[in-house]
C-alpha cells in the first residue's frame, strides 16, 4: 500500500467505524442493529478501512455502505454480487463485502446468486430480509410469507415465498448462516466467521421493517429463535441436515447452518494462471508473433 | 482484375473445407507480404451447411471485399443459391468446378454475367488418388486456384503444412499431395488466364493476419486491460476466446459470467478496484448493459464496452453486420448520461481505437463503447505489424499530498475529472453511489447539487472532443463533393472516392472515429468549400445522420444514402450514389 | 395571490401531518368545485423525516405548482431548511406558525422576501386541549388556514371526516374540535388578511381528485387493459398499486414479477395471446427493458409501457422529476426496433394518452412508451371528470376469410400492418421470432428480406403520425414567438404564455403528446411566422432539442432553455427566458 | 374458438405436428430425438396445434418451435419462462410449452427460475441440456462438467457447475424429471405426465451436441441411466429422496424425480378475484366515483 505508509493507523474502536453520515432509516428499523454489529465485527477483526469495501444494490438495506467508514459503492438495484465479484478478483487483497435487501438480492438480483454460489468467490453476502420492499414503500417481496396483504398483494399473497436459504444450500454456498437484527452479540458472532472463511460466506439477517410490516416481528422472530450452537446433535457440515433446517415452520434456527471446505475461485485461477503461463511466457509486445501466418 | 489484384469467392458445403481453404490463400498471400482480405458467410445450418467465403489480394491496397469476382470456386453449384447475390462475377470473370470433359454440364445459378472461361477439373478423383479421401477435394482445388492465377506456390504448400500440424505427417503429406495434383492437372490441361494472374512485388515485407475481434483483444491487453468479463454472443465471442487462452498468463482475469448485466457488473466492480477492465458482446447484450452503463457514468467509472454490431434489432441477423446500434450508443441510457463512443474503421484500426478506448476511459472515468461491426470483427485481414509501442497503459490520477478527510471523490474541477483513490491502496477511503450525490459522494435530492453534477460529468466531453478526436481523410482538399461515414463502411467509400479521383471527379472523404463527443471543429472544416455532402451508412433508420444533427448543422441539402445491413456496400453502390448527388 | 387563486406551502416532520393536512384541503376545494394541485416533497429519511407540500387553488384555472407562496404554514423552521428553495414567499406573503404572544421569536430562515404578516397560534396546547392529542396540531392548523384565508368550512369539516373514516367516531371528534379551535383562536385574535381571501364562486360542479398514477391506471383499465405485470419503482409504483386492488375484479391479472425484465417479459407473452397489456416502471426499470421492447418491436407485439421519469442517471434522484428519459425512449434500442412515443402533459391528460397508447399499440402492432414523469404522476389534482365514453378497447385486426395455409403472419402490406391471429381463438397458427424472419415469420438472414421488413416496420410510423397526432395549443395565432415543450413543462409554460400576452407581449406554445412519430406538418405550421423559437425542457443534455432535429429542420436561431430536474420550472423562470430571447 | 368452427379438425398423426421446415441442427444432434418426441406426446394427448404455443429462448434448442405445427414464439436469449407464464395467465386455455438450452435457462435466464417454480403457474417447461452452448460455437455453459475445455475454458473449467434438478426440487417446482434424448419411449412417457400435471412442470432433457461435445455422450450418457420407474422403493413425492438423486455421480436417474400436489396459480388467482369482486362490483365506468373526494 504505497501511498499508505504516511496515514496513521492507530488500532480503531468500534464507533470509529461509522462515518459520521445520519442513517435515513426509520427509528427502530432492525438495520440499525446490522450497522452496530458490523461495527463491532470489523474492530474485533482489525479490518483496515483503506482495506475494506462495502457494496450494496438499492433498498432502506443497501444504504449501509454510507453509515461505515471504510470503501464503499451503493450500486444499483440487483447488481451487488458481480460487483463485489470483480473487486474482488481484480484486487485479491481488499476485504470484501457486499449488503443488501431481501428484494434486492431475492428478486431482482436472484439471477446472480446460483452464481455466486458455484463460483465461491471469496467475500461475505448479508442479506437484511425483512420480507417486504422498504424503500419503496411497502410492497409484497420474494420472502413476505404467503398470504400477507400488502400495497401490491391487497387480498393476500398468492405466492409461495423464496426460501434464501434453502436456495444458498441447493446452489452449494460453502457457507451458510441466518442471524436476527434483535441479537447484537449473535450478529457478530456469525459475521466474524463468515468473513473469516475462505470462499463465499452468505448470512441472512433477520431485520424486521417496523414501518411497512411493524415492531412485533422483533417480538414474534425472537419468540421463535432456535440457537443452532446450542444444539449438540447439529452438524453444519451435513447438508441433509441443513436442508432440514430450511424445512422448519415452527422454529427459526438461527447459526452457521451449512459449511463447506472447498477451494475458492482465487486458488483455482492461481492454477489455471499457472497452466496458462505456457502461452504467455514473453513480453506482451512479443505475442504478436502469434498473428504470423 | 483492376490491375494488381485477384478477388475469389468460394462456396461449398460444410464437408467440403471451403473455410480451410480460404485461410490457407489468405495466409500464403500474406507471408508474401501482399494485402489480403477475407469475409466469411454461412448458412442457417449450425454445422455442415452451406458456406462461402471471399477473399481480395493486392500487392498495392486492400480497402474493402470484392463487390465482384475475377475467380468463382464451387464445390456445388447448389450451394452457391444461398449466397447468389453475394458471388457475383466480373464479366471477365471465371470458374473453377468439379467435373472433366465427359461428364454432364451442370446447372450453374449464376447471378449477374456468365463466366467468361470455366474450368473443369476432377476433384473428388484426384482427392482419392492422391491422399486416399474425397476430403482433400479443396486441396486439389487449391492447387488448381494456385497454379491457374499464380498464387505464390512455397507459400501456399507452407499454408497447407501449418493448416494441418496438429494432423499425422501422413495426412499432411497427403494434403499436399492432392495440391500438387490440382497444379499438375492444370499445367496438362489448360492455359493460363492471362489476364487474371496476381502481380507479386519483390521483396515485400510479410504481414500478419488477424481479424478485428482478434485486433481487440491483443490491443486491449497492450493497453494494461487485465479484467475481461463477457458472456457469448456473435459476432464477438472470439474476442473473450482469445483472451481465455492469454489473459491468465499476464495474471489477467478472463470470466464468464451467468449474463451481460453481471459481465458488466463485474467489470465495474474490477474497474473500481484499480483494474482497467472491459466486456465485450453484441446489440442484445448491449441493450442488457444499458442500466449499468448508467451506473458508470453516474459513478465516473472508467470501462470499455466493445459491441461488435450484427444485423438488429433483437435477436436480428446474429451473422450478418449492421450499423444500427449507433443511437442506443450515444443516447441509449435513461437521465443525462454521458458516454464516449468510439469506432474502428478496418482490423488495423483496432489497435489505436482501442488504445483510445482506455485512454479515454481512465483519464476522464466515462464509459467508453467500441463500436465495432461483424465485417471488422470476424474479417480476416493481413495487416503490417502495427507500432506497439504507442500502445501504453495509462495511469488514473489518484488522490496525493492532501489530508485525507479533504478528498473529495466528485470534486468539481475545470475538467470535470476528479482524483479517483484506489481501494487497498489509497487510504483516501471513499464511497461511490449511483444515486445522485455531492462532491464527496454522499446522496442528495437538491436541485443545485444534481446540475452542479450534471454539468460536471458532461463537462468531459468537451475536453474529449478535442484530446482524444481523430479522424481519417481520402481523397484532395479541394474537391467539392464529401462524404462522412463511419466504421467498416470506409473500406467501399475509400474506395469509391479514390476511383473517382482517377475518373475526373474530385471527392474527398472523412470518417470519424470518436463519434461521441464529435470535434465538430474539424467536421466544420471539413465541410468548408463543399458543393455536395453525402453521408453514408449502413442503418434503415438513418442513425449516423441523426446523430450527426444533434451534434452539428449540416450543409443545407445533405444528401444522405443509406440502407438495411447483413450485406456490405458495393463499391459501385456508393460510385453510384455520389455520382447521383454530384450530377 | 394573483387575483383568484391562493398558493399554500406546508412544512414540518413525520408526525405533524402535513400531507393529511394537505390532502384534506384538496379535497375540500374539489369538493367545492375548485381546481387544485398539490405537489409532495420529502426529504432522505424514509419515514418520520421533513416533509413539504404546496397547494394551488383557484376557482379558475391551475397549471403549475405555485411558483411563490401566500401562505406558509410551518410546523417546524428546521424542517423549512431542506425546501427553503421550495417554499419560497410572495412578497406580500403570510406566515402560520406555532406560538403565542409570550413565546420567543423563532429563528425563521426565510428564503427570499420576509412575510408581511406572522399568525403565532398555539397549535400543540390547542391540540391536546380539544383532541387530547398534540398529534392533531395539523388539524389546529387547518382550521386556522381555513377561518384566516376562507376555505370552504362545510367541505373542510368533510374532508377531515373523510380522512379519518377508518378511526373511531371519538378521534374523528377529537380532531373535529381541534379543527375548530383554530377557527376560533383565529376569530377571537386576527383579523383576516384581506387581500389573501379564496374567492369562491357559486354552483360550481364538483370535482375528482386524483394522481397522474391514478389517471394512468384507471385510463388503462377502460381502454381494455386486463393484464398488468410490473415490478415496484418510485414513482411509478401506484400504478400497479391501484391495479392491485382493481385489475383482479374485472377477471383481469396485475402480477408483481421478479425484475422488469419479467414484467415486459410476462407482458408480451400476454399480449401474443391475446390480452391488453402493460406494464409500469421508471428509469432504471426502462433501461432493463432495453432488448424486450427490441423484441416487441420485431415481432410486432402490442404493449404498452408507462415511464414515470425522475431524476437521472442511474438511481439519481427517485423522488424528483426530470424529463432525461425521452432520447433513450426513442432512440434506446439496439437495432433499427420503431416505437412510439407519447406524453401527458397533466393529470388529466392521462386519459386520453393512455387511449390513444392502447389505440396505437393494438391497432399498429408497435411498442407504446407512454412517458410520464413524477411531477404529473404524483400529483394530486382536481379535475373534471373526464368523458369516459370515449375511451373504448380497440380490437386487433385477425385475420379471417382466407384459407389458413395462406395466411402469412408478417405479410408486407400498404401501412405496414398484417392480421394478427389470437392462438387458441384462431385457427390461423403462426410462428413469431425476435430473429428476422420473412412474411410467413420464418427465420432469414438476407438482406433483401431484412430491408423489406425493416420498410414495414417503419412505414407504420407515417401512418401514426398522422392517425394518432395530437397536440395543446396556447396563445394567440399571430404571435411571433413561440414556444415547444412537452410532458409537466407545459403547466408553467402555459402560466407564462398567459401571463406574457396579459403584459402585452404575444407568445404562443405548442405541445405535442406524440413525440415520436412527430407529426411535423403541424410542427412547421406552427413555426411558420414565428420570429423566434424557444425549446424548453427539464433535461441537462437536451434531449428534446435533440429529437426534434433528428425529426425536422428547426428555424435559424431556434434558442434552447433547459437544465436538470428535480425542480419544477417556475413560470417566472420562463418568462425571463421568454422575455430574453424576445428581446 | 369463434373463428375456428369452419377448420377442419380430424385427428392427427405424430407425423402432422412438424411444420415442414427444415432443422438447422447438426445431423445427429439430440435435438430431433427431442422433437420426434414432442410430436408423439401432442398426438397421444391430442393437442390441437391451433391451442398449443411453443415459446422458446435462443439457441440450437430453442430453434425448436419453428419445427413444430402450432403457435411458437422463439423470442430473445434467457426470457421464455416470463413470457410463457404471461401467455398463459392471460389465456388459460392454451397449451402452454416453454423449451431451450442450458445456457438460456441456466446462464442467463436463471434468474426467472426459482421464481417460476413458486408461481407454480400451469405449463411445461423442458429443457435440452447439452453441456454447452451449441449456437455459439462451444463456449462453456452453467452445466459444462468442472474441467472440461472450452472455447472459454482453454485450460479447462474452474467453475462448480449449476444442478437443474437440484435448483428445480430446491425453489419447489411440482414437477421435476429428466430424461434422455437417446431413449423416445422414455422422453414421450415423461413428456405427457409433465403436460399432463397441473401446475409447473419442469423437465430436464440430457440431449447431447454431436458438434460441440461428441456423438461419444450419447453412450457414455446411456451407460449411466438409473430408470427411476424401475426402482420400486423411489417415491417422487418424497423431496429428502429426490435431493439424493441429484446429489448422484456414479449414475443418471431418469424419469419424475419429485412430484407434488398444490394449487396452482390460476386457482389462487381465481380465489383472489373472488375476493376483489367487492372492489369492482359495478361497471368499469362507475368506478370513477372511488375518486370523488
Ligand atoms: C431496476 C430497479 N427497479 C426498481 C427499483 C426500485 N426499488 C428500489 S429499492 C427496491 C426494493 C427494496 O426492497 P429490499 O431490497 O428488500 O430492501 P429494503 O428497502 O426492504 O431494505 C425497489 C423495488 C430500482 N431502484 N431499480
Ligand atoms: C442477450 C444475449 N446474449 C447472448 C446471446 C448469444 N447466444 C445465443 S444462443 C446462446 C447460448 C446457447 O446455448 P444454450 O442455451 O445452451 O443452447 P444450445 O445452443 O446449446 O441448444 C448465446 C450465448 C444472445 N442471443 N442474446
Ligand atoms: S421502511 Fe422499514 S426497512 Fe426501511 S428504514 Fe424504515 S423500518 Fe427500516
Ligand atoms: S451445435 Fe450441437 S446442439 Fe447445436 S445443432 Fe449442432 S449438435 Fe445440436
Ligand atoms: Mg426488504
Ligand atoms: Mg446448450
Amino acid at each position: 500500500m504505497e501511498a499508505m505508509q504516511q496515514a496513521v493507523t492507530p488500532p480503531l474502536k468500534a464507533t470509529d467505524y461509522k462515518s459520521g453520515l445520519k442513517p435515513v432509516w426509520c427509528p427502530g428499523c432492525g438495520d440499525f442493529g446490522v450497522l452496530n454489529a458490523m461495527c463491532q465485527v470489523f474492530q474485533q477483526l482489525e479490518l483496515r478501512p483503506e482495506e475494506t469495501i462495502i457494496f450494496s444494490g438499492i433498498g432502506c438495506s443497501s444504504r449501509l455502505p454510507g453509515y461505515l467508514k471504510s470503501y464503499g459503492f451503493n450500486s444499483v438495484h440487483g447488481r451487488v454480487l458481480p460487483i463485489a465479484i470483480g473487486a474482488k478478483l481484480a484486487n485479491p487483497e481488499l476485504n470484501v463485502i457486499a449488503a443488501g435487501g431481501d428484494g434486492d438480492g431475492f428478486s431482482i438480483g436472484i439471477g446472480h446468486f446460483p452464481h455466486t454460489c458455484r463460483r465461491n468467490v471469496d467475500f461475505t453476502y448479508i442479506v437484511m430480509d425483512n420480507n417486504i420492499y422498504g424503500l419503496t414503500k411497502g410492497q409484497l417481496s420474494p420472502t413476505s410469507p404467503a398470504e400477507m396483504n400488502t400495497t401490491t398483494s391487497n387480498f393476500g399473497s398468492i405466492e409461495t415465498p423464496i426460501n434464501p436459504i434453502a436456495l444458498a444450500v441447493g446452489c452449494e454456498a460453502t457457507f451458510v448462516a441466518r442471524t436476527f437484527a434483535g441479537d447484537i452479540k449473535h450478529m457478530v458472532n456469525v459475521m466474524a466467521l463468515g468473513i473469516q472463511h475462505k470462499g463465499f460466506s452468505f448470512i441472512q439477517v433477520l431485520s424486521p421493517c417496523v414501518t411497512f410490516v411493524g415492531k412485533e416481528q422483533f417480538v414474534i422472530i425472537k419468540n421463535k429463535l432456535h440457537y443452532l450452537q446450542d444444539d449438540p446433535e447439529y452438524d453444519p457440515s451435513d447438508r441433509a441436515a441443513a436442508f432440514r433446517v430450511v424445512d422448519e415452520t415452527d422454529r427459526i434456527s438461527v447459526g452457521v447452518i451449512y459449511h463447506k471446505h472447498k477451494p475458492d475461485y482465487h486458488d483455482n485461477l492461481e492454477i489455471l494462471r499457472q497452466a496458462a503461463a505456457v502461452k504467455g511466457d514473453r513480453k506482451i509486445e512479443d505475442l504478436v508473433e502469434i498473428f504470423r501466418p | 482484375m483492376e490491375g494488381d489484384e485477384l478477388n475469389l469467392g468460394l462456396v461449398g458445403s460444410g464437408g467440403d473445407g471451403v473455410m480451410i481453404a480460404g485461410e490457407s490463400i489468405v495466409s500464403a498471400a500474406a507471408r508474401e507480404g501482399l494485402k489480403c482480405l477475407m469475409l466469411k458467410s454461412f448458412g442457417p445450418q449450425i454445422r455442415g451447411g452451406e458456406s462461402s467465403c471471399k477473399i481480395r489480394i493486392s500487392s498495392k491496397k486492400v480497402s474493402a471485399a470484392p463487390d465482384t469476382l475475377d475467380v468463382l470456386l464451387a464445390f456445388n453449384w447448389n450451394d452457391y443459391k444461398r449466397f447468389g447475390s453475394e458471388l457475383e462475377l466480373k464479366p471477365e470473370g471465371v470458374v473453377v468446378e468439379e467435373g472433366d470433359s465427359e461428364s454432364p454440364e451442370p446447372e450453374r445459378p449464376i447471378i449477374g454475367p456468365q463466366p467468361a472461361t470455366i474450368y473443369k477439373l476432377p476433384l473428388t478423383r484426384l482427392a482419392k488418388e492422391t491422399a486416399g479421401t474425397p476430403l482433400a477435394r479443396n486441396m486439389v482445388a487449391l492447387g488448381a486456384v494456385s497454379e491457374l492465377f499464380g498464387l505464390p506456390d512455397k507459400e501456399m504448400k507452407h499454408s497447407i503444412k501449418k493448416m494441418f500440424s496438429h494432423k499425422s505427417a501422413q495426412i499432411i503429406e497427403g494434403n499436399l499431395k492432392a495440391y500438387q495434383s490440382g497444379k499438375d492437372y492444370v499445367l496438362a490441361n489448360f492455359s493460363k488466364p492471362e489476364k487474371l494472374q496476381l502481380r507479386i512485388e519483390k521483396n515485400l515485407e510479410k504481414r500478419l493476419v488477424m481479424t478485428g475481434n482478434d485486433a481487440c483483444a491483443y490491443a486491449a491487453l497492450l493497453a494494461g486491460c487485465r479484467f475481461f468479463a463477457g458472456y457469448p454472443i456473435t459476432p464477438s465471442s472470439e474476442i473473450m476466446e482469445w483472451l481465455s487462452v492469454y489473459m491468465p498468463a499476464y495474471g489477467g482475469t478472463m470470466i464468464q459470467t451467468e449474463d451481460e448485466i453481471a459481465a458488466l457488473g463485474m467489470v465495474l466492480g474490477a474497474s473500481l478496484a484499480g483494474a482497467k477492465a472491459m466486456t465485450a458482446t453484441s446489440g442484445p447484450g448491449m441493450s442488457l448493459m444499458t442500466e449499468l452503463l448508467g451506473l458508470a457514468s453516474i459513478a465516473e467509472i472508467p470501462c470499455v464496452v466493445v459491441n461488435a454490431q450484427r444485423g438488429g434489432p433483437s435477436t436480428g441477423i446474429p451473422t450478418k453486420s449492421e450499423q444500427s446500434d449507433l443511437m442506443q450508443a450515444v443516447f441509449g441510457g435513461h437521465g443525462d448520461s454521458p458516454r464516449v463512443v468510439i469506432a474502428p474503421a478496418d482490423v488495423g484500426d483496432c489497435f489505436p481505437v482501442m488504445r483510445e478506448a482506455f485512454f479515454i476511459s481512465e483519464k476522464y472515468q466515462i464509459p467508453v463503447i467500441v463500436l465495432s461491426d461483424a465485417f471488422i470483427a470476424q474479417c480476416k485481414a493481413s495487416l503490417h505489424k502495427p507500432d506497439l509501442s504507442k500502445i501504453r497503459p495509462w495511469e488514473r490520477a489518484r488522490p496525493h499530498g492532501i489530508p485525507v478527510e479533504d478528498y473529495k471523490r466528485f470534486e468539481y474541477t475545470p475538467t470535470g475529472v476528479s482524483w479517483m483513490a484506489i481501494p487497498g491502496k489509497d487510504p483516501y477511503i471513499y464511497r461511490a453511489a449511483g444515486i445522485e450525490h455531492d462532491e464527496k459522494g454522499n446522496p442528495t435530492s437538491e436541485f443545485a447539487e444534481h446540475e452542479k453534477m450534471n454539468e460536471k460529468r458532461y463537462r468531459k466531453l468537451k475536453f474529449i472532443a478535442e484530446d482524444a478526436c481523430f479522424m481519417r481523410y481520402y481523397g484532395p482538399k479541394e474537391a467539392k463533393v464529401g462524404i462522412v461515414t463511419w466504421g467498416s463502411c470506409k473500406g467501399p467509400v475509400r474506395e469509391a472516392v479514390e476511383i473517382l479521383n482517377t475518373q475526373g471527379l474530385p471527392v474527398r472523404a472523412i470518417v470519424p472515429q470518436v463519434l461521441f463527443p464529435l470535434n465538430t471543429d474539424k467536421m466544420r472544416a471539413f465541410f468548408a468549400g463543399l458543393e455536395h455532402l453525402l453521408v453514408v451508412e449502413l442503418s434503415y433508420s438513418k442513425q449516423f445522420l441523426n446523430l450527426l444533427k444533434t451534434q452539428l448543422d449540416l450543409p443545407a441539402g445533405t444528401a444522405h444514402y443509406g440502407r438495411s445491413g447483413a450485406k456490405p456496400f458495393a463499391v459501385s453502390e456508393i460510385i453510384e450514389q455520389i455520382r447521383k448527388i454530384a450530377g
